[in-house]
């Protein structure tokens, strides 16, 4: 709707819409990669450490905070190897076409009511639709390192993203259903703004009533992320770490940051969807401070979700393909094929 | 309204360059990708007119499925990452003869004909789409499942077959 | 091209640039024989932890490694490899030969089939003496090698000596 | 958007798709232009309803996506089975093609 | 070392490569897929290599190629002296190594027919089970990182260090403690060591404790597992599997209790673990038990230590007189024995090392034959070799 | 230009966005990395031997079945969006169309499962 | 042998081993002529000797007659002494390389320089038997015991690289260690380490007589 | 599958330990430092081995006699001894001279020795401890080379012999100092 006054109503003064769009660029510009930092520094650096009694980073900056940012510019620094039989504009392209698919998703996620890029009528289509693109990424750097373990690699993980693409799309069905629309922010005010069977005290956040959509998410975000168990693709005792394998310096960084943003990005699409997203179920949802506390209120509950997705990562052995494949075909397909029967009779008889 | 028209030359001219790139290249890989470029193309064309859902339905399962379908259709295909088969006939005389004979008929067919008519770029939302779906065409919308469930027993069939062969 | 190559940054920036290399050392999980253990203690266990120094065991190629410890008796049938692996990595890369093996040839000294000291083969950048070293003795070994990034000067290294000290 | 335009642009897709389908003998390749000839079709589809202000336009480009997809499918199936007995998928090698 | 040295010699080193691996690929080069595994890989604890010939995923064939660690044992053990081989066997298989001594010991003990007094025994036993703790500490850490999970191989370390602490605190080393002498040990136990092992070991059982919730009871953990690379007991046996590998078949055999080398096992009280399944979760089932069964039976030795000195009299030069012998003991990855033959020198004529891993690990080009590629990690994993061992 | 092509503009710059970090990124990295060509370094990483075998096994038809598996589950996805947007509008008629919909692709699904296509093995 | 050992070989260690002379028995009895000697430490050890062509006889009746399903390993002996003096730490060579036929042999005796030996093991009986088989100097090869222990594949390519032996029937007789272009079989006798005869002894500077023998 | 409880008893093993290494078991107060973990920082905090680790050779070189025992024990040959012989005044009033070794050379080769401990034990004069330290990397190999003096400067690293546990018949050495 009114992508335009995004950032007018935190300023409370009419910005033009091509200081707007500069601002949101730069804003997600800034989002992902601190995004992808903040995810990588909180979860892959301490909370593993401490998971295995352990202090992490220490030493770059206070308590190793500055870590990740050691890494990266020590990436800006690695020679850039492309191997001799690589096909050198694939393997070149690769990496951004995944970032693209990141950087993608962040345009629809609602922050505040106008902390948003934009707001579109087929919001969560649309999140679908470019986090899908990824798996052409993949499977390019798969195929254009030119090597076993990379080729291999990107199969299990295009395999792997398409069979678990279906239970993320169809677990969000139960969401539109309730929901009776696309976009993420009438979703949000949906949630804040309903009721479960009539008693509307914390509003409906959908987790309560779609806990089977938010587990099969949940499963499927996991799975998306090659995240363990479900981490095949990299597996670095099988395959070395599958398409990356042959990646170096930035180029590899790239891959990460897209690993990260997008877990970001998915962690946020699950308190938007589950969670509730920057409202409280309290308050005037169209008041402007919402912009500023929404951002906050989202981060708390995008790290929650997150924090689930990195616990389930340290504690589990990762799965067989075979295994993997039967997850989502002959459990979680058809329970989310239920799931939007039940959900469809509930919503028509109620 | 000049927005729009810039963008759309911008998009046209990338989408012809990328299709004939997709006939032309030797490597099937790069055709495959040229396809994704030709393909995000018509999305972001359908966005250009208003149509939204169909634009996204586009990205999903062009790119995001029949791709990776292509993809794995050549990688499984391929036996070798630098061998370099032979893609096109030998002498592509004819087809270019006839490519151009049926442009030629069509451009003298349409370009006078709508001459000067601006398309009106209404948004046309899901909810129009899918009440339209749901009562003038809901007989063709059952017949898809039809066909996508044949398609499906199809594709099975053919493949177990090679599968036990 | 090759700002720092040539020589020609600005001091600042260099400083930076070996700060960075310093505090972020990927290190290929890569282990030979005893020693492979205690660098595997080194990496896995709580007690020595080598990730609170900056050194990250992430990489399981070689393409994104910055430092190999050779922890182990290197083989003449293995050499290939290891010098495989050591060209693999990218630029700007350390070797720390660790243990007498890697060092020297160790108690196979004498042994027909073991390759006597792999400095041979590669340029080291810092030795670590022991059979098998004490984890803590690889942690001052990496601590001593971070000292040395943090003041190398870059120009020469990218050209791919060892570490030049100014 | 002029609709001459849109319709223009769908006709030379179309063409390239044909000349692909013609000239190409990798099937596969053959696959993929026949995509392009689909998809240039849609074009119309929508610039017509786009036209028409109705949303009809859409939902056949919806049905022909659909079909598309199941197209490229078994498309890619026989391709597949071709190479599983063949070693290729060069359709000038395929005698099951000329009959 | 000058710049250019190097690059000569990289040259040369670069072109030997290039040799090498052309002959061996003309060795290997076959028809389909073939992967290697090693020997720069994470799977292989260093550097074994496996040559795998795969028909999609699943493996046709598959081929370790060993020597990447192959030291000369046998050969150098011809050119020391009794002392210097017992300090350079402890190399062998690294993680045991106070139980590479042992069996060399008693074979040479044997030749010599001397034996070590009751309180030398009683040690030697109790260190003996305290490397396999260290040793089999690291296999159940390290199978499930195999696996995927990354967690628990910290723990691993974690716990193993406080075991690693005894055995240095008693011997002076961590790793290779070239504590054992023939006729006895090197000295005694220092103050309060066993004390501070007692608590080691309490946090050795809530070690196992710990993984049998983490690892063994996770269901991606079973799944993985069972019924991968099942090993009938008689197939293992032909193949010379030995340890926890036909215990995990099935096979109630433990050289610990069936052998007749002199250590203190028969007069403390403890059981052998066998399981039924022979497959790869049997295996990682038989060493948890087997490890908390080891925190037992380290306590008991200590209680029953009996006073007394530790080294019997043998004369400072060590000439071991002629003749033959065979000893061997259950070390942690299975029988590990020492064949000696003595002409009466200071140095053995021959040492024969019969190593347990060589033997388990011949058995994998069998077990790989039509597994999937995951299923070649969690076998070769669940087998559990140390290099040194094979090659030796 | 409308609202919703101004949304749409987001996208694309968006797009253009992640391609300039890409590229603005490594030519910042052009300016400071080391460029060290040797012999080895540009050969397929394979375990550290020469790579072997070249042939890459075509034979692992699965991928293909499930990828097909798959774009036919997304079409159909497609069509339940618009459905479960408007559910409320259409009630127990909708309902029935899609539960009809819905059980001719699932016979799709128990006829792979039947065939044995979804396993992997 | 020792104190600390249980049941019956304790009881074995003082009178003649009966389990193990039932054993040797039983290997005479089924190979006949081709077993040739056997020598027992009782309550420790049993050797058996056997001619070359009853070496797989003899692994079978071991297996079928003895129970011992173990394999447990297998190797060879090189009895020539060193060239190279009382050990390699000698600077010179010997003066006098002995002949082969002076070379002494150890128990269940020998005449040939090279000799199998081979370890199998009952895991019911818990006793181990050692089967020894002469090589004639001229022809060193012997069959191959895969198709009954097939453990023995990898033992008897360890054997072909170590010893240069032989093996008939053997599949693939291939270097298992040491890379290809590797010259020499480095277990010989004869074969030298080259490094311990090029660093100098870094004892031989003698500054002092031993301890204890000090001259006033 | 049977899914559930095995997974679940696994994700609250991790969570007790990330709990237990940020809390110890006392209650949850933020912020919480690295003082539950096992970690040692090591260029921080330094852990003392235990007194018997064989960390570096040291030398008291009054009591060495250069008698080269050493050196020939050594499987590795990495002590390299020189001396001399010389004529010491005689012990007592009128006596004859005797006949000494003084030590030129002692170097022990770092980068080859396998800490085995067999040149300590098999010292007749007690002129070779082990000191636990092991700080002594060199980015140089030729340094690793120990001379005399350095490895006279060890000694001051020695710890005092450990007393022995109850039931042993060992005898207590003392460290020349
Ligand atoms: S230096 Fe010692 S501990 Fe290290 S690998 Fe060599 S023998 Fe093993
Ligand atoms: S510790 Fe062993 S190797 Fe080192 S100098 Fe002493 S005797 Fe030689
Ligand atoms: S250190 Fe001891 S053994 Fe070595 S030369 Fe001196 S006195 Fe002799």
């Amino acid at each position: 709707m009114t992508g335009a006054t995004a950032v007018s109503g935190l300023l409370a003064a009419e910005v033009p819409y091509w200081a707007s769009s500069i601002i949101k660029l730069g804003v997600v510009a800034l989002v992902v990669p601190t995004a992808a930092l903040i995810l990588g520094y909180v979860f892959l650096m301490k909370m593993m450490s401490f998971m295995q009694s352990r202090l992490g980073p220490m030493e770059a900056g206070p308590y190793g905070t500055l870590q990740l940012l050691a890494d990266g510019l020590k990436f800006l620094q690695k020679e850039d190897i492309f191997p001799d039989k690589a096909d050198r504009t694939v393997f070149a392209l690769a990496p951004l076409v995944v970032l693209i698919s990141t950087f993608l998703i962040y345009v629809v996620i609602p922050a505040g009511p106008d902390a948003v890029v934009a707001q579109l009528d087929v919001g969560v289509f649309y999140a679908l639709a470019v986090s899908s693109l990824s798996v052409v990424g993949i499977l390019m750097a798969g195929w254009a390192s030119a090597n076993k373990y990379a080729l291999m690699g990107g199969l299990r993980a295009a395999g792997q993203l398409i069979a678990y693409e279906l239970p993320l799309v169809l677990a969000v069905m139960g969401v539109v259903i309730q929901a009776g629309t696309l976009d993420l922010q009438k979703i949000v005010s949906a949630q804040a703004t309903g009721e479960i069977f009539g008693w509307g005290g914390i509003g409906n956040p959908f987790i309560l009533t779609q806990f089977a959509g938010f587990f099969i998410f949940l499963v499927a975000v996991q799975a998306e992320l090659t995240q363990p168990p479900f981490d095949m693709p990299v597996a670095e005792s099988e395959i070395v770490g599958g398409y990356q394998v042959e990646y170096t310096g930035f180029r590899f960084l790239f891959f990460f940051m897209g690993e990260f943003g997008t877990a970001f990005a998915f962690g946020a699409l699950a308190s938007v969807l589950f969670l509730g997203g920057w409202a409280l179920p309290w308050g005037d949802l169209g008041h402007w401070g919402f912009n500023i506390a929404g951002p906050v209120i989202m981060l708390v509950k995008v790290l929650a979700v997150s924090a689930l997705i990195f616990w389930f990562r340290f504690t589990y052995p990762r799965l067989r393909e075979d295994q993997l494949q039967r997850l989502a075909w002959k459990f979680l397909i058809p329970l989310s094929l239920v799931n939007i029967v039940v959900t469809g009779v509930f919503k028509v008889v109620l | 309204m000049i927005a729009e028209h810039v963008a759309f030359g911008i998009i046209a001219a990338v989408m012809v360059a990328s299709a004939l790139r997709v006939v032309t290249t030797r490597d099937i890989v790069h055709a495959a990708l040229y396809l994704v470029i030709v393909l995000a193309g018509v999305a972001a064309l359908f966005l250009l007119v208003g149509a939204e859902f169909t634009g996204i339905t586009q990205v999903l399962i062009y790119i995001g499925a029949v791709i990776v379908l292509f993809l794995f259709g050549i990688m499984l295909t391929r036996s070798d990452f630098d061998q370099d088969a032979e893609t096109d006939h030998k002498r592509k005389f004819p087809a270019v003869l006839t490519a151009l004979l049926l442009l030629a008929v069509m451009i003298g067919a349409l370009v006078d004909r709508f001459e000067d008519i601006e398309l009106d770029p209404t948004p046309q939302t899901t909810a129009q789409v899918s009440d339209e779906l749901f009562s003038q065409y809901i007989v063709p919308f059952e017949a898809v499942s039809v066909l996508l469930l044949a398609a499906l027993i199809g594709a099975i069939v053919i493949a177990r077959r090679e599968e036990g062969g | 091209m090759g700002l720092v190559a040539s020589g020609k940054a600005p001091k600042p920036l260099t400083k930076l640039l070996n700060l960075s290399r310093k505090y972020s050392i990927w290190m290929y999980q890569w282990g030979l024989a005893c020693c492979a253990i205690e660098m595997g203690a080194v990496i896995g266990s709580p007690r020595y932890d080598v990730m609170r120094l900056g050194v990250i065991p992430f990489p399981a190629s070689p393409r994104q490694a910055d430092l190999v410890v050779i922890s182990g008796t290197v083989t003449d049938k293995m050499v290939p490899s290891i010098l495989r692996l050591y060209e693999q990595m990218p630029d700007p890369k350390y070797v720390i030969s660790m243990g007498s093996c890697a060092n020297c040839g160790g108690p196979y000294w004498d042994s027909y089939s073991v390759t006597k000291g792999i400095d041979q083969i590669i340029p080291v950048d810092v030795y670590v003496p022991g059979c098998p070293p004490r984890p803590e003795a690889l942690l001052e070994g990496i601590v001593l090698l971070q000292e040395r990034i943090g003041n190398e000067d870059p120009a020469v290294r990218w050209k791919g000596g060892p570490i030049v000290v100014d | 958007m002029l609709l001459n335009e849109m319709l223009l642009l769908g006709a030379v897709l179309f063409c390239i798709g044909v000349y692909g389908v013609l000239a190409r003998r990798n099937g596969v390749l053959v696959l993929m232009s026949i995509e392009l000839i689909l998809n240039a079709v849609n074009i119309n589809l929508i610039a017509f309803g786009a036209f028409h202000d109705t949303v009809v336009g859409q939902i056949f480009a919806l049905f022909v996506i659909t079909v598309a997809a199941a197209e490229v499918g078994i498309g890619l199936a026989i391709v597949l089975l071709l190479y599983r007995n063949r070693r290729s998928i060069d359709l000038d090698q395929v005698d099951l093609m000329k009959g | 070392m000058t710049a250019s040295g190097t690059d000569q010699r990289q040259q040369l080193a670069y072109v030997a490569a290039q040799a090498a691996d052309a002959r061996l690929n003309v060795e290997i080069e076959t028809e389909g897929m073939t992967l290697n595994i090693g020997p720069q890989h994470p799977a292989t604890h260093g550097t074994l290599r496996l040559v795998a010939r795969l028909d999609g995923e699943q493996v046709v064939e598959a081929e370790p190629i060993m020597g990447y660690m192959h030291r000369g044992y046998e050969k150098l053990a011809e050119v020391r002296t009794y002392p210097q081989i017992t300090t350079l066997i402890n190399r062998i298989d690294w993680l045991g190594s106070f139980a590479n001594e042992v069996p060399f010991i008693l074979a040479a003990e044997k030749l010599m027919e001397v034996e070590a007094p009751p309180r030398a025994q009683w040690i030697r036993t109790a260190l003996f089970e305290l490397s396999r703790i260290a040793n089999i500490t690291l296999f159940l850490g390290d199978m499930a990182v195999q696996l995927g999970a990354v967690t628990p191989v910290f723990m691993a370390f974690r716990d193993r260090e406080f075991v690693l602490n005894q055995i240095e605190a008693a011997t002076g080393g961590r790793f290779h403690p070239n504590f054992d002498r023939i006729g006895g040990l090197k000295d005694d136990l220092p103050r309060g060591w066993i004390e501070d092992t007692k608590q080691a070991m309490e946090k050795m059982r809530n070690f196992c404790d710990e993984f049998e919730e983490l690892v063994l009871g996770n269901e991606i953990f079973q799944a993985r597992c069972r019924g991968i690379g099942i090993v009938p007991p008689e197939v293992g046996l032909a193949y010379g599997l030995s340890g926890a590998n036909v215990r995990a078949s099935g096979v109630d055999w433990d050289l610990r209790r069936d052998g007749q080398e002199a250590l203190a096992y028969d007069q403390i009280d403890w059981r052998v673990w066998t399981h039924p399944d022979g497959d790869s979760f049997a295996r990682y089932w038989v060493r948890l038990q087997e490890t908390r069964e080891a925190t037992h039976m380290v306590d008991q030795l200590l209680d029953g230590l009996p006073p007394g000195p530790i080294m019997a009299k043998v004369p400072r030069i060590i000439k071991v007189p002629g003749g033959e012998a065979y000893a061997a003991t259950e070390n942690p990855l299975g029988e590990m024995g020492y064949y000696i033959v003595s002409k009466g020198d200071l140095v053995p004529f021959r040492v024969k090392i019969r190593s347990a891993s060589f033997s388990n690990m011949s058995i994998t080009p069998w077990l790989l034959k039509g597994v999937y590629v995951p299923d070649i990690i969690t076998i070769l994993a669940s087998l559990y070799f140390i290099l040194g061992d094979i090659d030796r | 230009m409308s609202e919703f092509l101004r949304d749409y503009l987001l996208v694309a710059l968006f797009l253009m966005l992640a391609g300039a970090l890409v590229f603005g990124m490594l030519g910042l990295g052009s300016l400071l990395r080391p460029s060290r060509p040797q012999p080895q370094k540009y050969i397929t990483y394979e375990s550290g031997v020469d790579p072997v075998g070249l042939g890459w096994s075509q034979s692992n038809i699965r991928y293909y079945v499930f990828a097909l598996l798959f774009v036919m589950f997304d079409v159909e996805a497609v069509f339940i969006f618009p459905w479960a947007t408007r559910l409320e509008a259409y009630g127990t008629f909708g309902l029935v169309e899609m539960a009809i919909f819905i059980f001719i692709l699932a016979l799709g699904l128990v006829y792979a499962w039947r065939k044995g296509v979804l396993r992997w093995i | 042998m020792s104190s600390t050992e249980t049941g019956a070989d304790a009881e074995a260690g003082a009178q003649p081993d009966r389990r193990r002379e039932d054993w040797a028995d039983k290997m005479a009895d089924a190979l006949g002529e081709g077993c040739l000697e056997h020598h027992i430490i009782p309550g420790s050890d049993l050797w058996v000797r056997v001619t070359r062509d009853s070496w797989t006889g003899a692994a079978t009746a071991a297996r079928d007659r003895l129970g011992c399903a173990f394999f447990d390993w297998l190797s060879a002996i090189d009895w020539l002494p060193s060239p190279y003096g009382r050990d390699m730490d000698a600077q010179e060579d010997n003066p006098e390389p002995r002949a082969a036929g002076a070379t002494e042999q150890g128990y269940a005796g020998g005449e040939t320089r090279f000799q199998m030996v081979m370890r199998l093991y009952s895991v019911t009986d818990h006793l181990g038997i050692t089967i020894k088989a002469d090589l004639p100097d001229g022809d060193l090869s012997i069959d191959t015991l895969i198709p009954i222990f097939a453990g023995a594949n990898w033992h008897e390519r360890e054997a072909w690289e170590m010893f240069g032996i032989r093996f008939n029937g053997h599949p693939d007789l291939r270097n298992i260690y040491l890379p290809g272009e590797f010259e020499g079989n480095p277990l010989r006798k004869d074969f030298p380490l080259l490094a311990r005869r090029v660093k100098p002894w870094p004892g031989i500077v003698d500054v002092e007589l031993f301890p204890g023998e000090e001259d006033s | 599958m049977a899914l559930v409880p095995g997974l679940i008893k696994g994700l609250k093993v991790t969570a007790r330990t990330m709990l237990r290494t940020l809390f110890g078991d006392g209650p949850p107060v933020l912020p919480a430092p690295s003082k539950h973990a096992h970690t040692v920082q090591y260029p921080h905090v330094k852990e003392i081995p235990a007194d018997r680790a064989r960390g570096v050779i040291a030398l008291h070189e009054e009591n060495c006699t250069a008698c080269m025992l050493c050196a020939r024990e050594c499987p590795d040959w990495c002590i390299y001894i020189e001396g001399h012989k010389y004529l010491a005044p005689p012990r007592r009033e009128g006596g004859k001279p005797r006949q000494k070794n003084a030590l030129d050379r002692f170097d022990i080769d770092y980068s080859l020795c396998m800490y085995c401990g067999i040149c300590v034990e098999v010292c007749p004069f007690e002129a070779l401890f082990w000191s636990p330290e092991y700080e002594y990397s060199e980015p140089r190999i030729a340094d690793l080379l120990h001379d005399k003096e350095r490895l006279g400067e060890w000694m001051e690293t020695v710890p005092d012999f450990e007393p022995y546990e109850a039931g042993s018949q060992q005898k207590v050495l003392k460290v020349p100092r």
